[in-house]
C-alpha cells in the first residue's frame, strides 16, 4: 500500500485567493493511500522544501504530490528535493493548481472543487509511478567535423583547442571551402585569404585534430556519445607522408588543360594538381579521370619526376573507422546554376537568361575569382569571353532566389550584400566603368551592413534599379538587357559588356544521401533541420549531432563563424561529463508481446528502433522483436499509440498511469 | 466577469494535450489571468503522438462530455514529426466515431502553441458552451456496461469454447 | 519513302488557313500526302476564339475550344494544329478545365457534353519532329536547302506560357532549327525569335504592329537571315503582308521571304511551287529561291 | 489616394482571382512582367503597376485606362513571373469585368474589333476576315485604313469574297445562349 504525501502550496496568496487550500488538504487526505497531506504558505521556499523532506523521512512517504504552480516551472525544483530525501524523484508529481485553476477561475467554490480533482488526478497517477532509475550512457570523447570550409575550421579549431580530439573530413583535396575561393570580404573588405589561410595552416599544425581531405563519411552507425564513424579516404594517388610539396610533378604534367573548378573554370589546372597555391594540406592528387596514364596507360611523366617518389598509381580507396562521441555537420552551400536543368528536376533554369550560354554572363563567385588578387587575372576584372575590361557591367539579384517558378522560394540572405560588395571591387578596380544593378530589395540586416550597402551608391557610384530583368541576348560583343524601373514605370535597356548574377545559394550536393547516412532531417531544399528554429538552432534533433554554417541555412561568414563556436560550445557541453545521464523518460519494448511488426520504427522520429533476435538456449532464432536505443530514444511515446500489440511503454506515460487519472475523473 | 450565471448542467471536459506546446498555452493564460469556464481537466502528454484513441473513448466512457485534443501546430512538434501522426490517427478515428454513432461536435482536435493563450482560452469556452448545449453524453456509458458483459467469461460453456480456441 | 509506321490525325486547320493563309492549308495538306501522314479535317470545326475571345470572356474561349475538341473526337487519331494560335488555345482549354472543377462544370454545361481533357492537341512541328521524327523526315528529303538561311521564328503562343503548350522549352526552343536541319538548311541564331510581332492588334491598331514587327524584322536581317520562317498565320500576317508597310514607315528594304514551315519542308521533299502556294506570299520569294537554286 | 476599407475593393479583387485563377496578392512587385512586356511602352500602368493598383483594391483606376486593352497576351509575363503570378490571365479578366462595367476604358479601337470578332463567331461560327476588317473601319470611321493592301490580298486569294458558312451554327448560338443563361442565373461570372 502506497504512502503518499500531498502538499498543497499557497504560493503566498496566488492560489489560496481563490482556492480554499485547508479544504482540498482536508478533502485529499482522506483518499485512499493517502498518509499525509498539509498545506504551506510557499513550498518552493527553502521552509517548504524542508517540510517536504521532513515528512517524507518521518512519515516514511513512498509517493509525493505537490500541488502548486505548473510543473513547467517547478517539478526539477521539487524533484530534486524529494531525491535528496532518498525517494526515486520519479515518485514525485505536480498538480497545476495556480496556472490551470486559481488564476482563471474567480468563482472560490468551483476553483476549490477543480483543484480537488485535480491533485485527486495526480494522486490516482502517481500511485502507479514506477521507480526509474537514470540512464546514463558513456561518452566518447572525441569529435568528428564534416566539412572543411570557415564552419567546420572554426568548429575543429574550438574543440581541439579545449582537448577534445576532431576527426576533420573534407571532400575536396584541400580545407578551406568557399570563402578561401573569395577576394575580398563585406562589410570591411578585408582579403578573404589574408583570414583565411592561417586558419588553415592552424588546422594542419594542431596536434589534437586528425585531418582527411579527399575523404567522404561512408557509413555512420551508434548513439549520442557512441558513434562509429567509417570514413572513405579516396586515393589521392600521392603518398601524403611521402610527398614535400615541391609541385615538379604540377609542372611537368603534359595534360595542362583541364578547367580549374576553383577558378571557376576560368583557368587550366594540370591532372596532377592542388586546388590553389595555399591549399592545406599542400600534397597534389591525380585527377584519375583526366589523367593520361590512367586513361590510356601511357605517361608516368610525375612519378618519373618525384624525387621522394610520392607518387603511387596503385593507391586505393581506404575505408577508416573512427570512434567519436558527437558530430558536427558543417557541408556548407553550392551555387544555384542558371543552366537548363534535366525535365522533371524541381528545380528549373533560366532559359531567359540564356540557359549559361552566354560567355560574359557570369555568376558572383566567378566574379570573386576574377577580383582575387590570387586569381586567374591576378585581380583585374576582364571578360571570359575576349579579356577585354568590362566598361558597363550589370549586377542582377535574386537569380534563383526568391523565385518558387524556378523552385527556390527562400531569399539567399548573402546577395545583397556582396553584390554591393562586388560593385565596390568593380569600381575600385575599373576607375572608367559603371556598374548597375537591378535588385527588389536590399536586404541588409547586420551591423555595419546597411551603410556599407549606401556606400556603394552614393561614394562608389553604382546604380540601383529597382526592378528585375526579363531577359538577356547576346549582340555583337554586347549583352543585352531588357530590365524595368519600378519607380519610374519605364523599361530599362543597357547594353553591357558583362553580367553579374547573384544565383541562389544551395545545400552542398549530397545533402540529402549524408543526412540519410546521419540520420537528420533536412527541408525540401536539403537544407539540414534545426531541433528548434530559435532556443535549439545549432542542434539536430538527432541527439549529439550539431550543425554549423550554410548546410542549415543561407549564411554570411559573421553567422557561420559564430553557429559553427556554437556548434563547439554544444560539443564540449556534452564531452563536460564522462558519463552522459539523460531524463528516463524513453520508451521499452515488452518483448513478450511484441510480434516484430516494426510499426513503431516506422513512426519513431529519432530511428531509436532497432531489431532484436530472440533465441532460445540452442540459438535457434524464435522471434526478432522491435527494441528501443534509450540513447537514441527522444521520449515523444508516438510508437506507444501506434503499436497493435501494446508492446511497447514509456516510462513516466504508461497507459496505467493515464488510465488511472482518466478514472479519477 | 465570467459567468457567474448558475447552469442546469455542467458537462466535464477532458483535455489531452502535449506538454510542449498546449500545456505551455494554457499556462500562459493563466499568467496572462485569463478566464475560462471550470468545466476542463488537463492530462498532460509528452507530445500528440503518445495519446491513444483508446483514451478518448476511456474518457467518454468515464464520464466525460467532451473531449479536447491539442497539440503542436504541423511543422512545430517538439518531436519532429509526432503530431502528424497524431494528426493521421485521429483523423481516421474521427470517421470511426462518427460511423459508431458520436457526435463530433463532442470531440475537439486543435493546434495551440505555446503563444497562443488565448487560443486555449477561446477553444475551452466555445467547447464547454457547445457540449452544454448538447447534452449530457450518454452512449458510452451505456456501451460501458456491455463491455463489461462481453469481457466476463463466467459461465462454463464460454469458458469451455475459450479454452478451445 | 514512306514512313515505317501509319501517322492518321483529325485536322483542325482554323479560320486564316481557310482565308488569308490559304497556301499554309494547301501546304500542309501536300507536305503531309507527301509523307504518307493521314489527315481527316474535323467536320463542320468552330472557330476557336483566338486572342480576342479569351481577352474579354475566358468562358466563351473555353467553351469554343472545348466544343472543337468535342468535335475532333468523332475523328480517329490525334488532332493536328497548325496554327499557333488554335493549338495555343486548344491546349490552354485543357490545361485551365483539367486544374479548375468549377470551370470545367460550367464549360460543360455551355456545350452540354463533357469535354475530352485527354486527347492529344499536337502542332504540325510536333508531329513533324516527334511523331514522323527527324531521322524519317531526313529521309524524305530530295532536294535538300542547302545554303538557305533562315530565321526560324516562334512568336508567343508555340512554347508559352510554362507548362501550358509543352511544345519545346519555353525559352529556348530548337524543334524548329531541328526540323530545317533535317531539310538541310542552315538556320542562324537570332535575338527575336520569341519577341511578340502584336498579332492581336493588326486589325485595331496597326501601328503597334509595325512597330513590334518591325524590330522582329531587322534582328532577323541584322543575324544575316535569307528568309524568315514561321508556323502560325498571324505572325506571317505582319511580317509579310505589312512588310512593305514597314518598309516604307521605316525607310528601309528588307525584301525578307517569310515561309510556313510546310513550305520550306515542302520544297526539300520535292513538292513544286504550286503545290505550296508560293505565289500567293506577299514578299515574292522566286528570286531568292532561284538564287539558291532550289527551284 | 485615400486607403482605407471603403476605398479598397477587396470583393473586385477576389473575382479578379476567381476569373484568372491566380493569386494576385502574390506578387511581390519584382518588375519582371514589365521588363520583358513588347506592350509596355504603349500602357500608361505598366504590368506591375496594373497588379499594384490591383492588389490595392483601385480597380477604377486600372479600368478607365488603356494598360489592359493594349496587352497582347503574349504571355511572356506569365512566362517569366519568379513567383508564378499568371498576370495573362489577370489581364484577360480585368477586361471581361471591363465590359461587364460597360467598359469605361478610353481604349476603343481594340474593344471594337474584340466586339466583331466575337460577332462573327456568333453569326458565322467563323472568321470572316473580309467582312470583319471592312466593318471595323466602317464603324471605327477610318474608310481608308489598309485601304491599299485590299486589292493585293484579293488577287493573292487571300481574301475571301464570300463567307464560309457552317453547318452546325445552331450548336454556336446554343453556346452563347447557355452561357448567358448561366450568367443571369447566377452560375457564372
Amino acid at each position: 500500500m502506497s504512502r503518499i504525501g500531498v502538499f498543497i502550496c499557497h504560493c503566498g496568496e496566488n492560489i489560496s485567493r481563490t482556492v480554499d487550500v485547508e479544504r482540498v488538504a482536508a478533502q485529499v487526505g482522506t483518499l485512499p493511500g493517502v498518509a499525509f497531506s498539509t498545506d504551506y504558505k510557499y513550498m518552493c521556499s527553502d521552509p517548504g522544501q524542508g517540510l517536504l523532506k521532513k515528512a517524507i523521512q518521518e512519515q516514511r512517504l513512498s509517493h509525493v504530490v505537490v500541488a502548486a504552480c505548473s510543473p513547467r516551472m517547478h517539478e526539477k525544483t521539487f524533484r530534486k528535493a524529494v531525491e535528496s530525501a532518498g525517494l526515486n524523484p520519479f515518485l514525485c508529481e505536480m498538480a497545476n493548481i495556480r496556472e490551470h485553476c486559481s488564476w482563471v477561475h474567480e468563482d472560490r467554490e468551483e476553483a476549490t472543487q477543480k483543484a480537488i480533482e485535480i491533485v485527486g488526478m495526480m494522486v490516482e497517477r502517481v500511485k502507479k509511478n514506477r521507480v526509474l532509475p537514470t540512464i546514463t550512457v558513456p561518452v566518447t570523447k572525441r569529435s568528428l567535423v564534416i566539412g572543411g570550409g570557415i564552419a567546420g575550421i572554426q568548429a575543429a579549431l574550438d574543440i581541439a583547442d579545449c582537448g577534445h580530439e576532431v576527426v576533420l573530413v573534407e571532400r575536396e583535396p584541400s580545407i578551406g571551402g568557399h570563402m578561401a575561393q573569395l577576394s575580398e570580404t563585406f562589410p570591411t573588405l578585408d582579403c578573404s585569404q589574408c583570414i583565411m589561410t592561417p586558419k588553415m595552416v592552424d588546422v594542419a599544425n594542431h596536434p589534437k585534430i586528425k585531418l582527411y581531405t579527399y575523404a567522404e563519411i561512408e557509413h555512420v552507425e551508434g548513439y549520442i556519445g557512441n558513434f562509429q564513424v567509417t570514413v572513405r579516404k579516396k586515393a589521392r594517388s600521392v603518398d601524403e607522408d611521402k610527398c614535400t610539396g615541391c609541385g615538379v610533378c604540377m609542372t611537368k604534367c603534359p595534360q595542362k588543360k583541364i578547367p580549374n573548378t576553383f577558378d571557376r573554370n576560368l583557368g587550366m589546372r594540370p591532372a596532377i594538381y592542388v586546388p590553389f597555391p595555399q591549399a592545406v594540406p599542400n600534397t597534389p592528387v591525380i585527377d584519375r579521370e583526366n589523367c593520361t596514364k590512367f586513361k590510356t596507360g601511357k605517361c608516368g611523366v610525375c612519378q618519373k619526376v618525384c624525387g621522394p617518389g610520392a607518387v603511387d598509381y596503385e593507391q586505393e580507396d581506404q575505408l577508416i573507422v573512427e570512434p567519436v562521441g558527437a558530430i558536427v555537420v558543417a557541408t556548407g552551400f553550392d551555387l544555384y546554376s542558371i543552366e537548363e536543368k534535366p525535365k522533371g528536376s524541381p528545380i528549373k533554369g533560366y532559359g531567359e537568361f540564356g540557359h549559361g550560354k552566354i560567355p560574359d554572363v557570369i555568376d558572383g563567385m566567378t566574379f570573386e575569382r576574377l577580383a582575387s588578387a590570387s586569381g586567374p587575372t591576378g585581380g583585374k576584372i576582364l571578360r571570359p569571353s575576349d579579356g577585354r575590361e568590362p566598361k558597363q557591367i550589370v549586377f542582377i539579384q535574386c537569380v534563383g532566389s526568391r523565385a518558387r517558378e524556378k523552385g527556390i522560394s527562400y531569399c539567399s540572405k548573402i546577395c545583397c550584400m556582396y553584390t554591393a560588395k562586388h560593385t565596390m571591387l568593380y569600381h575600385h578596380k575599373v576607375h572608367d566603368g559603371q556598374a548597375y544593378v537591378f535588385f527588389m530589395d536590399a536586404r541588409t540586416p547586420g551591423k555595419s551592413y546597411d551603410e556599407f550597402w549606401r556606400r556603394s551608391i552614393e561614394e562608389e557610384e553604382a546604380v540601383y534599379i529597382r526592378g528585375m530583368v526579363s531577359r538577356l541576348y547576346q549582340k555583337g560583343d554586347k549583352i543585352v538587357v531588357m530590365g524595368s524601373d519600378i519607380a519610374v514605370g519605364v523599361q530599362v535597356e543597357i547594353e553591357a559588356d558583362m553580367v553579374v548574377l547573384a544565383t541562389a545559394v544551395q545545400p552542398q550536393k549530397g545533402a540529402d544521401t549524408l543526412a540519410q547516412k546521419l540520420g537528420i532531417s533536412y527541408d525540401k531544399y536539403h537544407f539540414y533541420s534545426e531541433a528548434h528554429a530559435k532556443l535549439r538552432p545549432v542542434e539536430c534533433a538527432t541527439a549529439g549531432i550539431y550543425l554549423a554554417g550554410a548546410c542549415q541555412g543561407p549564411k554570411d561568414i559573421p553567422d557561420t563563424v559564430s553557429q559553427a563556436s556554437a556548434a563547439a560550445a554544444k560539443v564540449m557541453t556534452l564531452f563536460a561529463k564522462d558519463k552522459l545521464e539523460r531524463e528516463p523518460i524513453v520508451a521499452k519494448v515488452r518483448e513478450a508481446g511484441c510480434v516484430g511488426c516494426f510499426y513503431c520504427r516506422k513512426v519513431c522520429p529519432y530511428g531509436a528502433v532497432e531489431e532484436k533476435e530472440i533465441r532460445d538456449r540452442q540459438g535457434n532464432l524464435i522471434k526478432v522483436v522491435a527494441y528501443v536505443n534509450p540513447g537514441v530514444c527522444g521520449g515523444c511515446g508516438t510508437c506507444q499509440a501506434t503499436c497493435p500489440s501494446k508492446s511497447v511503454e514509456l516510462d513516466g506515460y504508461t497507459d496505467e498511469q493515464i488510465v488511472a487519472m482518466i478514472e479519477s475523473l | 466577469m465570467h459567468h457567474t450565471e448558475k447552469h442546469n448542467f455542467e458537462p466535464k471536459i477532458i483535455a489531452f494535450v502535449c506538454t510542449w506546446c498546449t500545456y505551455a498555452g494554457a499556462d500562459l493564460a493563466g499568467t496572462s489571468r485569463m478566464q475560462y469556464p471550470a468545466n476542463v481537466r488537463v492530462l498532460k502528454f509528452p507530445c500528440t503522438g503518445r495519446i491513444d484513441p483508446v483514451f478518448i473513448l476511456k474518457a467518454f466512457q468515464q464520464g466525460a462530455d467532451g473531449v479536447l485534443v491539442s497539440g503542436c501546430h504541423p511543422g512545430d512538434c517538439h518531436y519532429i514529426a509526432g503530431n502528424f501522426h497524431a494528426r493521421r490517427r485521429f483523423a481516421a478515428f474521427r470517421k470511426l466515431l462518427e460511423f459508431v454513432g458520436v457526435d463530433l461536435g463532442r470531440l475537439q482536435f486543435s493546434w495551440v502553441s505555446a503563444a497562443e493563450g488565448g487560443k486555449w482560452v477561446e477553444m475551452v469556452t466555445d467547447l464547454t458552451e457547445r457540449v452544454r448545449g448538447m447534452g449530457p453524453m450518454q452512449e458510452f456509458r451505456e456501451l460501458a456496461l456491455e463491455e463489461q458483459w462481453s469481457g466476463a467469461i463466467d459461465t462454463p460453456e464460454l469458458r469451455e469454447a475459450y479454452n478451445s480456441i | 519513302m514512306t514512313p515505317k509506321k501509319t501517322l492518321n490525325y483529325a485536322y483542325y486547320p482554323g479560320c486564316s488557313l481557310h482565308a488569308s493563309a490559304g497556301e499554309y492549308d494547301l501546304s500542309t495538306r501536300e507536305l503531309f500526302k507527301k509523307l504518307n501522314i493521314g489527315l481527316t479535317e474535323v467536320p463542320d470545326w468552330f472557330c476557336c476564339g483566338a486572342t480576342p475571345a479569351h481577352n474579354v470572356d475566358e468562358l466563351l474561349s473555353l467553351s469554343l475550344c472545348a466544343k472543337n475538341l468535342e468535335l475532333a473526337e468523332q475523328v480517329e487519331g490525334d488532332l493536328a494544329v497548325a496554327c499557333a494560335a488554335c493549338f495555343s488555345r486548344l491546349k490552354t482549354t485543357q490545361h485551365v478545365l483539367s486544374e479548375s472543377d468549377v470551370k470545367r462544370r460550367q464549360v460543360e454545361k455551355a456545350i452540354d457534353a463533357p469535354v475530352p481533357l485527354t486527347g492529344n492537341v499536337k502542332h504540325l512541328l510536333d508531329i513533324l519532329a516527334r511523331d514522323l521524327g527527324l531521322e524519317q523526315l531526313e529521309q524524305a528529303v530530295t532536294k535538300p536547302l542547302a545554303g538557305l538561311k533562315v530565321a526560324c521564328y516562334y512568336g508567343c503562343l508555340l512554347t508559352r506560357p510554362t507548362d501550358v503548350p509543352n511544345l519545346d522549352c519555353v525559352e529556348a526552343p530548337t524543334i524548329m532549327e531541328d526540323i530545317l536541319k533535317a531539310a538541310g538548311a542552315e538556320t542562324v541564331a537570332w535575338s527575336h525569335r520569341m519577341e511578340c510581332c502584336g498579332a492581336n492588334f493588326t486589325l485595331s491598331r496597326p501601328g503597334v504592329v509595325i512597330q513590334l514587327s518591325h524590330a522582329i524584322l531587322d534582328s532577323a536581317k541584322e543575324a544575316g537571315a535569307d528568309c524568315i520562317m514561321v508556323a502560325c498565320p498571324l505572325c506571317h500576317g505582319n511580317l509579310d503582308i505589312r512588310q512593305k508597310e514597314i518598309e516604307g514607315v521605316y525607310n528601309t528594304e528588307y525584301a525578307m521571304p517569310v515561309f510556313y514551315i510546310t513550305q520550306l519542308v515542302g520544297l526539300a521533299t520535292g513538292l513544286g511551287a504550286d503545290k505550296l502556294g508560293l505565289d500567293a506570299l506577299i514578299v515574292n520569294p522566286m528570286p531568292l529561291l532561284k538564287e539558291k537554286q532550289l527551284l | 489616394m485615400l486607403l482605407s476599407t471603403e476605398t479598397m475593393d477587396v470583393d473586385f479583387v477576389r473575382k479578379v482571382e476567381a476569373l484568372s485563377g491566380t493569386s494576385v496578392r502574390r506578387c511581390f512587385q519584382c518588375g519582371k512582367c514589365s521588363a520583358g512586356c513588347p506592350m509596355a511602352t504603349f500602357m500608361e500602368h505598366p504590368p506591375n503597376r496594373v497588379v499594384r493598383l490591383l492588389q490595392l483594391g483601385q480597380w477604377q483606376r486600372i479600368l478607365a485606362g488603356r494598360s489592359i486593352w493594349y496587352c497582347a497576351s503574349c504571355e511572356t509575363c506569365s512566362t517569366r513571373c519568379p513567383n508564378k503570378v499568371h498576370l495573362a490571365s489577370i489581364m484577360d479578366a480585368l477586361r471581361k469585368l471591363s465590359w461587364d462595367a460597360e467598359g469605361p476604358s478610353k481604349e476603343s479601337y481594340v474593344q471594337l474589333a474584340n466586339r466583331l470578332f466575337l460577332q462573327n463567331i456568333r453569326t458565322y461560327g467563323r472568321q470572316y476576315e473580309m467582312r470583319l476588317a471592312a466593318v471595323f473601319n466602317v464603324k471605327s470611321g477610318q474608310f481608308l485604313k489598309d485601304l491599299m493592301l485590299g486589292p493585293k490580298l484579293i488577287s493573292k486569294g487571300k481574301l475571301k469574297m464570300f463567307h464560309q458558312k457552317n453547318k452546325n451554327m445552331i450548336e454556336i448560338e446554343k453556346i452563347f445562349g447557355r452561357i448567358e443563361e448561366m450568367r443571369k442565373n447566377g452560375e457564372a461570372l
